[in-house]
């Protein structure tokens, strides 16, 4: 009979009306500013700097090799490397960024950048909170900015940062040991043989 | 004697009607015709016909100029035309129109019906305009209701698709 | 009772009073027209910004979500925020518009909405002028708002302004004719075009049924009809094809920015409400209590009360029913509306002639009910709403 | 002059413009609105003998003018039908170009 879906029909929204008024789960908005729903593990937003320890300027992962910045496809990275070195987390002399800068307002979030790292010093953050009146130069993030400990990043995705956690554990440890090896191997040639 | 509203109203019918038909634009052109049915209406109503007033708006106002718009539309006559908008006899039309106007001033002038002494204004009531056409008047009422059916299905039959839903 | 059943009549009295010693006694006519006329330009565009916010929060709920809640507690001053932002926007005329007539075309839309409520009885003894042929001037009226529509849609040179014009005047034109077919029905039984009259003819009687046009055959298809009539009259979803944001962005007033556009807001929501006051004084018997009892209730309060339950039902059906297609639309104003409301007009006439007891009931209900399913069987059958299959998704 | 006069040459001038509007415009719909207005002006003048003129019956005139604004709508809805399927045949609504009748 003509009308018998729309009798259906306004009792559905009826339902919906009265319903909002004493079910929760018939509203499904999210109060945001207030309220906010957690992220899921693998969200992702911009990209930031891992560092180990406790200074960031001294623990900082990057390298400065630059494969980043020739990946990212908007090309919104600019690393600028240093002239002198330090050790890194192996102990190794490495460059480090004098100037590492992401331009947020072009960064599209492909995270290509992390990808290709073969320091596992670029990872994906989760924070999407940027708005600001300043589209230019509140945008464009500086290396003091953009670098978080560790600690933040297993918090973040713990999965991941487990893995490249583990990553790093077999490289250091490979690396001692070929120090080890290679100590040892100075100081069986340093030595003089025992019986001569 | 002549009052100011009649004369405020005259002017906007008049200026309305050689609007209509000056206009270069025929949506224009509408829109003033919608002016002039308007100004009778209310020439109607200050003439104590209510019932009139309202029904010359419902339909003029309401149907009339509406079949006017939907027609300028259809036939493409929203777009201002590049030739001219007289016929090439257009002073023999302005010629017969003052010629008729000439008359019917002088017919007005002439006639001693169109000068009576002043009477009681009437007063018509809805209930007896109701009445009226159901009792003296139903057999026009009845026709009217007849022919407007009839120009009903005409005007569709006439103004249907040729190649269209047979 | 009395005393505040007519306060605003006597303040009117009151304040005419004072006047008469300032002014000439020309004037008199005129200062009483103007005390009538200024509560009505007031209370209508108030009801205006607390119909936009019930409007938002009923459909926010009915959608699951909470509607405005941010300006003011519960979102009370949304319509106020509304309104500044419309008047500090910046006023766009396109430069081909025609600007005369775009200019034109929201003021005179604003004006006519207003002038419908001329003849509309808001309570006892409260209406501006009782014309004799009040709803014969509620409809002459309400048909400039066709021809405003048209220029509003013409004079933007816009072609999307113009389709939402053209479905705006073939659908106002083909629903124009049940709308005041099904009041026909009213006028026949109260034997009155007079809105005040057709009041008094809805007065409360001793019995238990209460004498409400709506509470009887005729006028219960009627309302119904009635109601689906002036949706489509005031562009409402599901009739809100002429201005299907989907389809044709905005319809006739996509080119109208800043106060214009508000203002054509404004005159539609006018004669949203102007429509639904119809509907209460034709049929749910304008400012009567159904009972005697509930005559202590002043008849303001009644009138709006039941304006107010109107506007809620509006408000559902516009959060429930999806948008028609143009051929359905037509389909069913010619098919359904009119052939419904033009048998409606001969129930009327036999319930008058039958004259009173249970035979004109049992005749009168059997005749509402089967043409209404008749006539729905064929729409269905010939408008092929059955449900639809899709041919190329799964 | 009195009222009736006003009236009876306000519909004369009316008359006149839609009269000369029917003769001289080239397109058929400005044709058909000056036909509109010469009915409207008999309209007017129906009403204006009816309330201060001599009639036999109070509604005479309103009669008149009522069935002669329910003819014009019919003459009007007929008209434009013909507008529109000359429109589709010839492609233009120009009065002068329709000339097929004058052989």
């Amino acid at each position: 009979m003509l009308g018998e879906g729309i009798i259906k029909g306004m009792v559905e929204t009826a339902r919906n009306f009265l319903g909002s008024y004493v079910r929760e789960d018939r509203l499904t908005t999210v109060q945001y500013p207030e309220e906010r729903e957690p992220q899921i593990e693998n969200a992702r937003q911009f990209p930031f700097l891992v560092y180990d320890g406790e200074d960031w300027e001294t623990g900082l992962r990057c390298v400065a090799c630059q494969i980043c910045e020739k990946e990212c496809p908007p090309q919104c990275i600019y690393i600028v490397k240093s002239k002198d070195k330090k050790p890194d987390y192996k102990g190794q002399m490495q460059f480090y960024p004098a100037i590492f800068d992401i331009d947020l307002s072009v960064c599209m979030s492909c995270q290509i950048c992390v990808e290709v790292c073969p320091f596992e010093a670029i990872k994906m953050d989760t924070d999407y909170e940027w708005s600001t009146p300043d589209r230019f130069a509140a945008l464009l993030v500086h290396k003091d900015q953009l670098a978080r400990p560790n600690a933040y990043y297993q918090q973040l995705h713990p999965t991941d940062a487990a893995a490249s956690d583990a990553v790093l554990a077999q490289e250091r440890a490979r690396a001692q040991a070929k120090a080890r090896a290679a100590a040892e191997l100075k100081t069986k040639a340093a030595a003089p043989p025992p019986t001569s | 004697m002549v009052t100011g509203p009649f004369l405020i109203l005259a002017a906007l019918i008049l200026v309305g009607a050689v609007a209509a038909v000056r206009m270069r634009n025929l949506v224009h052109c509408v829109l003033a015709v919608a002016v002039v049915f308007v100004g009778l209406a209310a020439a109607y109503l200050q003439l104590g016909a209510q019932f009139v007033g309202w029904a010359q708006m419902l339909i003029y106002v309401g149907a009339v100029a509406i079949l006017l718009v939907f027609a300028v539309l259809l036939t493409r006559g929203g777009e201002v035309p590049e030739r001219a908008l007289f016929s090439p006899g257009w002073h023999w039309g302005v010629t017969i129109g003052a010629a008729v106007f000439a008359l019917l001033a002088w017919a007005i002038r002439q006639s001693p019906a169109a000068h009576p002494p002043p009477a009681a204004p009437v007063q018509v009531t809805v209930e007896q305009i109701g009445t009226a056409l159901m009792t003296h008047d139903v057999l026009a009422l009845e026709v009217t209701g007849l022919l407007l059916t009839a120009a009903l299905i005409g005007a569709v039959i006439i103004a249907m698709n040729d190649g269209g839903p047979q | 009772m009395s005393g505040v059943d007519q306060l605003f009549v006597q303040l009117k009295h009151w304040a005419l009073a004072r006047c008469a010693g300032i002014l000439p006694e020309a004037w008199q006519p005129l200062v009483s027209l103007l005390l009538s006329i200024i509560p009505l330009l007031v209370i209508f565009p108030t009801l205006f910004a607390a119909m936009v916010w019930m409007e938002r929060k009923g459909l926010g709920r009915i959608q699951n979500r909470y509607g405005p809640n941010r300006v003011g507690p519960f979102g009370l001053l949304q319509p106020a925020a509304d309104g500044i932002k419309a008047l500090i926007k910046e006023d766009i005329v396109p430069r081909a518009a025609d600007r005369v007539v775009h200019w034109l075309a929201p003021v005179l839309l604003v004006t006519t909405a207003f002038t419908v409520y001329a003849v509309l009885p808001f309570g006892r003894n409260m209406v501006v002028v009782d014309l004799e042929a009040g709803l014969l001037f509620f409809f002459a009226v309400g048909t400039v708002a066709e021809l405003v529509v048209f220029m509003a849609g013409w004079s933007s040179r816009n072609k999307y302004a113009l389709l939402g014009a053209m479905r705006a005047v073939a659908q106002m034109i083909s629903y124009e004719i049940p709308l005041v077919l099904s009041t026909v029905t009213v006028v026949m039984i109260a034997g009155t075009l007079s809105l005040p009259q057709i009041v008094l003819a809805q007065s409360p009687a001793s019995g238990w049924w209460p004498a409400w046009f709506v509470f009887t055959p005729w006028g219960a298809a009627g309302f119904v009809l009635f109601l689906i009539a002036a949706n489509a009259e005031a562009n409402r979803s599901p009739f809100d094809l002429p201005e299907g944001e989907s389809e044709i962005i905005a319809g006739y007033f996509i080119e109208y920015s800043g106060f214009k556009f508000a203002l054509f807001f404004l005159g539609e929501y006018l004669s949203l409400f102007a429509v639904s006051a119809l509907g209460v004084t034709l049929f749910l018997g304008g400012w009567h209590a159904p009972y005697v009892v509930g005559e202590w209730v002043p008849s303001w309060v009644w009138f709006f009360l039941k304006l107010l339950a109107v506007l809620a039902l509006f408000i559902w059906t516009r959060g429930t029913l999806p948008r028609l297609r143009q051929d359905q639309l037509m389909n069913f104003a010619w098919k359904f509306m009119i052939p419904m409301t033009l048998i409606n007009v001969v129930i009327a006439a036999l319930w008058h002639w039958i004259g009173s007891g249970p035979v004109r009931w049992l005749v009168c209900s059997a005749l509402v009910i089967g043409a209404y399913s008749l006539l729905g069987r064929g729409l269905m059958r010939a408008g092929r709403w059955m449900p639809r299959t899709y041919r190329f998704a799964e | 002059m009195t009222p009736l006069a006003g009236y009876l040459l306000l519909a004369a001038v009316l008359f006149c413009i839609g009269l000369a509007a029917a003769l001289t415009r080239r397109n058929a719909i400005v044709v058909l609105i000056g036909i509109e207005l010469m009915l409207n002006a008999a309209n007017l003048n129906f009403i204006a003998f009816w309330q201060f003129g001599a009639h036999p019956a109070p509604v005479t005139g309103i009669m008149f003018a009522l069935f002669a604004i329910g003819i014009a709508a019919a003459e009007a809805a007929v008209g434009l039908a013909l507008v529109i399927a000359v429109y589709r045949h010839y492609r233009t609504t120009n009065m002068d170009e329709i000339n097929e009748l004058q052989g």
